[in-house]
């Protein structure tokens, strides 16, 4: 093994070599550079290895001929071969990266590079404090010195800002060291530790500043400014290094320094690294330069690692494996944020969407920021699970709601600028100078970040228990996106196909699991038959949409919480991209994101809950949770963002209709079941035993029919299709919600009865709705009409969708309806009951706009010529179409097990609906959908032949002509009343659908961006007052500590 | 019971409640006339007026759905019929109750209707459209009152089948819903109204408007089977209150009377108010029969 | 007891040179201020027992601190338009 | 009589020197008052630090003719804390200089030497 | 306004001065030496062969240290040329031609000044003073020097040369401790001499003069790049 002290020999000896040189050899000192950068990499990942590989024994490293008190000592061990190892390697790919700039600039610049790398490794190895201060303020001037990289002066001011602000802190520093040593007589960490220190006044103040000025090297938040400067002002390429690398060594440094205080520094650790971490998130909000928003998510994310750190001695075992998790991430994904950052060279976060023209950098910024923000199966997820959990098993609750309120405002920004870059204004000039040394760095962290990802999910408690297959075959279907669609789009039916064959036996026995996985799977399957109608490449899609199904399916698989939640995000991070692949779906996909994200944080938090005092993740832990009020409200409310419950559906019209035209049904039909999977699997684990559920459940059940009545009455004021049917989809999952609040046998089979007919009836509306409107181009109904003509099949599908929405019998509707009832009189709830009626009623209106301002009326001029809609929509439709028409003829062959597997179970045995052949009864009525669908079509068919032999010589006439006042009209337009159809029922009860819950998230969002606005003020840009704020920083963690 | 025999009776009634739906509606506007001090029509002038239509040579269509228009119309109404039981303790008029309960011809109710705003919808006219939109609005309200009035009397007789409740109401004038259960009558009574399309609630059809409301393009045969259908869907309609408030009926002389007592009340109230507009109509419905719809459901859990 | 006197005296006398160099308009003075602090401080370290950072303090911290300021100063005048 | 030993005097000045010091950098808008004053800053913590390994009636630690070489341990005073100083100054010098050489490119860019006139990077 | 935020700024000092009135309290004047000085003063000698033992420490017990701070001027001098380049590239000494009584001063002095800095760092072990203050003196010599000859080519590369030798030296030296000695900077890979001669204390003397030229040189390095201006001045 090479000594460790040779790193730092080499650096600096070839950065006082490389001062030897003369301009004309600057490709010799960048060869030399890389060379000795590559030989630091070496030995510390030969360390890394040999520690890894079982050795413990931590290698001493002594200098000037004493042992360690009175000579200064290096240390490697596993940590430090770890973290010199990381930043060994992020030097040499940052120096690859820097490298022509540093050609352009004089070979000076990589001295100071290097000098740089060299005061890291020995921050990070040495054991003696005053050594600590050296190198500290040798890692500042190099620092302020690489700022050197970009001319303007803006630069040299945050230069100067940063030097004296360092030069303050570490004067602190010093002051601390120096009484440190009066009072301990030692100036080695390990020698202080042995002595057993009693705890003097005197060290402790002394330790107190030291401490102190670590943690402001780490920039907590507010006392930051000077270094959210150089962020903003240096090259990218710095700011990387500063971000990822001197952080790295800072944390590490207090990670080594904290032992030495006898005060216990863990409340105060986590107060300032969650006042941090939330603090610069909420800032975050209101930025919109690039490069200062990811200074802001590095502090956000520093601060996170400081609460870590903090937490230290409560979580135990758990400790390493969570700090790796959340530092790997933020190390890999910051620097490669900051490197992209390099090659975009934009100021505004707007400007961004310059990436586009590149897909691979497309690629890697959007797998950084989901690295950042946590999303499964990216590093920091799993870190966040077990810290949460841990924090959850010791009743740390505000902290978890703390933490959490943070990561959702990060994700807040991070999805902002991810949505602008993806959908946001194109940029004009083809600016974006692409090189490979650029480009190389953050390809090798877009893979070490895979790695890590794979080695996190391996040593994570519960990362075994996961099903990887669908991620590798995401995994695939990115490598493979070259390939046309068509050939992409019958690799995942098959890949579907083959997986639904391998889980039926799995589930076979569980007709609850079967009943949603066949929706989820069969859906997919039919949704994804559409796609075959579209030509070209259609890049990224098939990745996010088989992430999408893969969460799906996880959902039903999940044994324990972990699979549960880990699938759940999948899920979400697939339709989000799914979404925003619509043409003006940006804000759309961002409020779904915005509510999934939030409500993704209720459900963990839920869990974390349910989690308290128990020992095993598996999904009955819920059934015993020691709070069964608050994890069961919370994770309801977080499947009910999913599902788009009143209040929390502002997201899902926009989502589901401005999603491209297959992925709307998939969306709306399939993926809202994910959420009422949710809720079934939570009502299932929890029952309703206490008397706060009951209270909750009651609370749910007028939530639902609430939600129904706002749903639909919202629908019926639509003229975009797409997106009345999307607010038909609220209505319904409010019928849903309704239901499964009941907590008895027929609501619940009311419940699937809804589901089951909500994915027929809203996939094939959809796929009809969104077959139309790819070819007439437009979302308004009231420009189309008199599209049976030249759609009849669309028609057909709609008319049957409608029927079946309706519930009017004989189709499958009809069963949910009767259902109901029954359950509703059954339960008491009439009043409810009644205003779901109403709902339904409602329903019936736009029902009828839909199919009338599209189909029928007059045709417009400039669809004479439009076509039917591709045979690749027809075909998923004609099966729905089937299927409606089996579920409406024989319900019992789905109900009859159904109802029997309800009945069976623990939970609902009393009053199950009785069959008696076809016909199903309860106490209170009877129904026998196939004999109602007998007698009706048989009189259909005798009344159709009674009006065909009375009026056999009816004489088809053209449309236009007719009974027009005498007169024939003018234009089709004047003779189609469908804008604004029903607007005297507005005037009667448009004041039920007010947008309340619209204008309350604006009001909150409007709040937070003002405070995140006013807040940032502080930051007034002069380095003064950064000072005053770093003293009164000083002072106030002074005063709460002594 | 031998299904042939069953259908044998089932046309049977039907045929009855065709002809005395024909007739009652000469009466009824005969009678409107003599209030209005007009001599009016002749009492079988509906018959008239029915072979006119269905023997009428020109007859024009629109499109498929146009012309499954009147189709889908009718079937609403005799599907009503069919799942409607008649007599009382009768098995024979019974129909085909046994396939379906009250909530089946509440929702079957939306079927005809459905029908008919496709057919005219296709048909082009924008004074169809607009008819359909009114007449659908008006009905969504309609059917809270009528819904409560349902809800209240499942609660009240523990069951949804219409033969069961008309089999509680036995046993003397008393017993019917109309004094057991007061308010829901009421409730259900005012929704009637609207649910009959006459004055004040006739703006759908809006006769004074020539030519208005869904039916505006249809003519021959096609008007004679939505005539057809409202012979029919008037009695069946009175009937289904009779059966619900009033007792029911135990042979069909009661029947008739029950039925035309009923509808004559919708015609009355018609002859006294002024017509609503749509906007005026919903809110109307949703005063005084929502409230004493809850009330009755309020009272009934009281107890 | 001299020494504790000169000290206190040197002491007094830093303490009124950092005034000075914090507010005299004229920054060549107060450069030299600092300058002079510096130099008192070397003579403490003398006394404190400190030959080495006494020498160390006197030929860096006022010379060559004060010469660099200077050439700054001499710089920043030479480069004012107004000057 | 123990608080009037050298030690505690430089002490006292030392603290007293520091807050002079953080004044002038908060205070002071001129760029390079602001720099004078961090030069103070750091004095006064070199004056601590010496006097933190001072021990009185003691000499300096060089071993020559007046320390015995083997009771030096009872005759010298603390090398450490000087060697830190030495270091510390050299450090200091360092940055002092790179500050003004930051307030000389500020002041050629901007042409001015008020620390509130560069406030472009902010929020 | 004003004065209402210079209000503001003393009460923070207020507080200021208690936290450090707060560490004030603590402090104890010391009669003894702490274990770590005692092992200098009883060892140092001994191990370090050096009589000065504020040199034994800074250059070998605490060599890391001073490698870093010998880097930081280093590094600031790198820094400073970098940051002062200016986009024409000319450069120019600011100062006027000096009088002859300055050159004819500065011949004399700059050769004995030169010569006292020599002997302070290469008597580093013995007597006060080393490395930075003779380094330092060094820089004064070429001060004057800049003041009496204004050519612009003194030395830059020579400067440069010197320092970038003598830091590689530095560091090789520590190599080699690595090598034949104990660790990194050992001092004994030469024999540790007569306590108390100039050629003692093993590699004492050379580091200590390495770092005195390489102080020297980073400081008038320094000092230099401060002295040149743009180009289209006078």
């Amino acid at each position: 093994m090479v000594n460790p002290i040779y790193i730092i020999a080499i650096l600096l000896g070839s950065a006082f070599l490389i001062g030897l040189f003369q301009k004309k050899e600057k490709g010799l000192a960048g060869i030399l550079s890389v060379l000795a950068l590559a030989f630091a990499v070496f030995v510390s990942v030969s360390w890394f290895i040999h520690f890894t590989s079982g050795q413990q024994e931590v290698l001493q490293i002594f200098t000037g001929g004493a042992r360690p008190p009175f000579a200064i000592n290096l240390q490697m061990g596993l940590e430090e071969s770890l973290f010199t190892m990381v930043i060994n390697v992020l030097g040499l790919l940052g120096f690859i990266y820097l490298y022509r700039d540093f050609r352009e600039e004089g070979i000076k610049g990589s001295v100071i590079f290097l000098v740089l790398m060299m005061a890291m490794n020995v921050l990070i190895m040495t054991r003696d404090i005053f050594n600590i201060f050296v190198f500290l303020e040798v890692a500042s001037i190099a620092t302020a010195g690489l700022l050197y990289l970009k001319k303007d002066f803006r630069s040299s001011a945050a230069g100067f800002k940063y030097l004296i602000a360092v030069g303050v802190i570490s004067s602190f520093l010093l002051i601390g060291i120096g009484f440190f040593y009066l009072h301990s007589g030692t100036l080695n960490i390990d020698t202080y530790l042995q002595s057993n220190p009693t705890a003097v006044k005197g060290i402790s103040m002394a330790i107190f500043l030291i401490l102190i000025a670590i943690i402001l090297e780490l920039k907590p938040f507010p006392a930051n400014g000077w270094a959210l400067d150089v962020y903003q002002a240096a090259h990218p390429g710095i700011s990387a290094m500063i971000s990822s690398g001197t952080a790295t060594a800072s944390i590490y440094l207090l990670y080594k320094l904290l032992p030495l205080s006898s005060n216990d520094w863990t409340p105060y650790l986590i107060a300032i690294g969650l006042i941090t971490f939330v603090g610069s998130n909420i800032l975050g909000i209101a930025q919109k330069n690039g490069n200062r928003l990811l200074g802001y998510s590095s502090i956000g994310q520093i601060g996170f690692m400081l609460t870590i750190l903090g937490l230290a001695p409560r979580l135990g075992e758990h400790f390493h494996f969570i700090f790796l998790s959340i530092f790997i991430s933020h190390f890999l994904a910051k620097a490669g944020l900051f490197w992209i950052s390099g090659i975009v060279q934009k100021q505004n976060i707007k400007e961004w969407s310059v990436l586009r023209k590149n897909s691979l950098l497309l690629f890697m910024f959007g797998f950084f920021i989901l690295t950042l923000i946590g999303f499964p199966p990216f590093p920091s997820f799993y870190g966040k699970w077990q810290l949460i959990m841990e924090l959850a098993q010791q009743r740390f609750f505000i902290l978890i709601v703390a933490i959490l309120a943070g990561s959702f405002f990060e994700g807040l920004y991070l999805f902002r600028w991810f949505g602008k870059v993806m959908k946001g204004e194109e940029e004009k000039e083809n600016s974006l100078v692409i090189k490979w040394e650029k480009i190389l760095p953050p390809v090798l962290f877009t893979i070490f970040a895979v790695i890590a990802s794979y080695f996190l999910n391996n040593a994570s408690e519960y990362g075994h228990s996961l099903n990887l297959i669908p991620i590798y075959f995401i995994i695939l279907l990115f490598l493979l996106d070259f390939l046309p669609a068509w050939i992409k789009n019958s690799l995942v039916i098959t890949a579907m196909v083959i997986y639904s064959v391998r889980l039926y036996p799995l589930i076979a026995d569980d007709s609850l699991r079967l009943i949603f996985a066949g929706i989820f799977m069969l859906g997919g399957i039919l949704t994804l038959f559409a796609g075959y109608s579209i030509k070209g490449k259609r890049a990224g899609f098939f990745p996010f949409a088989v992430m999408m199904y893969a969460g799906l399916m996880g959902l039903i698989e999940a044994e324990n919480l972990f699979q549960f939640f880990f699938s759940w995000e999948l899920m979400t991070l697939g339709s989000y991209i799914l979404i925003l692949r619509g043409k003006k779906s940006l804000i759309h996909a961002f409020n779904y994101m915005l509510f999934s994200l939030g409500g993704a944080y209720l459900i963990f938090i839920g869990i974390a809950l349910s989690y308290f005092g128990h020992h095993s993740m598996d999904l009955n832990i819920l059934s015993s949770s020691t709070m069964p009020g608050w994890s069961y409200s919370l994770l309801a409310i977080g499947f009910l963002t999913k599902t788009a419950a009143l209040g929390l559906h502002i997201w899902l019209p926009g989502a589901h209709a401005e999603a491209e035209s297959d992925v709307s049904p998939m969306v709306s039909g399939i993926l809202l079941k994910g959420g009422v999977f949710g809720l079934i699997l939570l009502f299932l684990l929890m029952g309703a035993e206490q008397s706060e559920q009951h209270t909750l459940l009651y609370v749910l059940g007028w939530l639902g029919a609430l939600t129904a009545l706002v749903g639909n009455l919202l629908a019926v004021f639509q003229e975009d299709a797409k997106r009345l049917l999307a607010y038909s989809s609220v209505g319904n999952l409010g019928y849903i919600l309704f239901a499964l609040a009941f907590m008895t046998n027929v609501g619940w089979l009311t419940a699937l009865t809804y589901s089951i007919n909500h994915f027929l009836f809203k996939t094939l509306l959809f796929l009809a709705i969104g077959g139309v409107v790819m070819r007439v181009k437009t979302h308004k109904m009231y420009e189309m009409g008199g599209l049976i003509k030249q759609m009849p099949w669309s028609f057909i599908a709609v008319l049957i969708g409608i029927i079946t929405l309706a519930g009017i019998p004989p189709l499958a509707g009809y069963a949910g309806k009767w259902l109901f009832y029954n359950a509703v009189i059954t339960k008491g709830w009439y009043f409810q009951g009644a205003l779901v009626f109403f709902s339904g009623t409602i329903a019936f209106l736009y029902c009828f706009k839909l199919i009338y301002s599209i189909f029928l009326g007059q045709p417009k001029d400039k669809f004479r010529k439009v076509k039917e809609v591709p045979i690749w929509y027809i075909i998923p439709q004609a099966v729905l179409i089937i299927g409606i028409m089996i579920f409406s003829a024989r319900p019992d062959l789905i109900l009859k097990p159904l109802g029997n597997m309800l009945a069976q179970s623990n939970y609902f045995p009393t009053d199950p609906l009785s069959w008696e052949n076809v016909t199903a009864s309860t106490n209170l009525g009877y129904w026998s959908g196939y004999k109602i669908m007998l007698v009706i079509g048989v009189m259909f068919v005798i009344l159709l032949l009674w009006l065909m032999l009375m009026s056999r010589k009816a004489q088809k006439i053209k449309q236009f002509n007719i009974v027009y006042a005498g007169e024939r009209p003018f234009k089709p337009e004047t003779t189609h009343f469908s804008h604004n159809m029903f607007s005297h029922y507005y005037k009667a009860l448009g004041f039920l659908s007010l947008p309340l819950a619209t204008g309350f998230w604006n009001g909150v969002n409007s709040v937070t961006h003002q405070v995140a606005d006013s807040t940032r003020r502080i930051y007034t840009g002069n380095g003064q007052t950064y000072i005053i704020h770093i003293l009164i920083y000083i002072l106030i963690v002074y005063m709460l500590m002594f | 019971m031998n299904i042939f025999l069953k259908i044998l009776f089932v046309l049977l009634g039907l045929f009855i409640v065709l002809n005395w739906g024909l007739i009652m509606s000469g009466i009824i506007r005969k009678i409107i006339a003599r209030v209005g001090m007009r001599r009016g029509i002749k009492v079988y002038q509906p018959y008239i007026n029915l072979i006119k239509n269905y023997s009428l040579r020109s007859q024009l269509t629109h499109g498929v759905m146009f012309y499954l228009g009147p189709v889908f119309r009718l079937s609403g109404g005799v599907g009503i019929f069919l799942f409607m039981p008649l007599i009382y303790g009768s098995e024979y008029w019974s129909n085909f109750s046994f396939t379906g309960d009250l909530i089946l011809i509440a929702y079957f109710m939306f079927f005809g209707m459905l029908g008919m705003a496709l057919g005219a919808g296709e048909g082009g006219h924008p004074y169809s459209g607009i008819g359909v939109a009114r007449g659908l609005a008006q009905f969504t309200a309609v059917e809270v009152p009528f819904t409560l009035a349902i809800i209240a009397l499942a609660i009240q007789y523990k069951t949804l089948s219409i033969s069961e409740i008309v089999a509680a109401q036995q046993g003397g004038i008393m017993h019917w819903t109309l004094f057991t259960n007061p308010l829901a009558t009421i409730a259900a009574m005012l929704s009637f109204l609207g649910a009959m399309g006459h004055s004040p609630f006739n703006v759908v059809m809006a006769p004074q408007e020539n030519p208005i409301g869904p039916p505006t393009e249809y003519h021959g045969t096609f008007l004679g089977v939505l005539q057809t259908n409202r012979a029919i869907l008037h009695v069946v309609e009175a009937v289904l209150y009779m059966n619900l408030f009033f007792g029911g009926a135990g042979n069909w002389g009661v029947l008739i009377l029950k039925s035309f007592l009923i509808y004559f009340w919708a015609v009355f109230v018609g002859m006294v108010f002024p017509r609503f507009r749509v906007d005026q109509s919903i809110p109307w419905l949703l005063k005084i029969p929502l409230v004493s719809g809850i009330l009755a459901i309020v009272l009934l859990m009281i107890k | 007891m001299i020494q504790t006197i000169l000290i206190i005296l040197i002491s007094v006398g830093m303490l009124l040179m950092a005034f000075v160099a914090i507010y005299h308009k004229n920054l060549q003075v107060a450069v030299i201020a600092s300058g002079i602090i510096s130099l008192f401080a070397s003579v403490v370290y003398l006394f404190l027992a400190a030959p080495d950072v006494a020498i160390t303090e006197a030929s860096i911290g006022s010379v060559l601190t004060v010469a660099i300021f200077f050439y700054v100063l001499n710089k920043i005048r030479h480069e004012d338009p107004e000057k | 009589m123990k608080y009037l030993g050298l030690e505690y005097i430089t002490v006292i000045a030392g603290f007293l020197l520091l807050i002079v010091g953080l004044w002038g950098i908060i205070s002071q808008k001129n760029i390079i008052k602001m720099i004078i004053s961090f030069s103070i800053i750091d004095t006064s913590i070199h004056l601590l630090l010496v006097a933190i390994g001072f021990i009185r009636n003691r000499t300096a630690p060089i071993i020559d003719s007046s320390v015995d070489k083997l009771k030096a341990a009872d005759q010298i005073t603390d090398p450490l804390p000087q060697a830190l100083v030495l270091t510390a100054i050299v450090i200091g010098i360092g940055i002092t200089g790179l500050m003004l050489t930051y307030a000389l490119k500020l002041y050629r860019q901007n042409k001015s030497l008020e620390i509130n006139q560069y406030k472009s990077l902010k929020w | 306004m004003k004065i209402l935020k210079n209000s503001i700024l003393l009460v923070l000092l207020g507080f200021m001065t208690w936290m450090l009135f707060n560490l004030y309290k603590d402090y104890d004047s010391r009669d003894t030496l702490n274990d770590t000085a005692r092992y200098y003063a009883e060892k140092g000698p001994d191990e370090t062969g050096a009589a000065n033992l504020v040199t034994s420490v800074v250059v070998t017990y605490r060599g890391l240290d001073t490698l870093g701070e010998v880097t930081i001027l280093f590094l600031v001098s790198a820094i400073i040329g970098l940051l002062l380049k200016t986009e024409n590239g000319t450069r120019k000494t600011a100062m006027r031609a000096s009088s002859e009584f300055m050159i004819t001063a500065a011949k004399l002095l700059i050769p004995m000044i030169s010569l006292i800095g020599v002997y302070i760092f290469v008597n580093g072990h013995l007597t006060p003073g080393g490395g930075f203050q003779g380094g330092a003196i060094l820089a004064s010599t070429f001060i004057l020097l800049l003041i009496s000859i204004s050519r612009n080519k003194i030395g830059h590369k020579v400067l440069e040369l010197t320092e970038a030798l003598s830091g590689l030296s530095f560091v090789l030296i520590g190599i080699l401790g690595v090598i034949l000695a104990a660790g990194f900077l050992d001092n004994k890979i030469l024999g540790t001499g007569t306590f108390g001669s100039l050629l003692s204390a093993g590699a004492i003397p050379i580091i200590y003069s390495l770092i005195g030229l390489k102080v020297g040189a980073e400081l008038s390095t320094i000092i230099l790049e401060l002295n040149q201006v743009q180009g289209k001045e006078d």
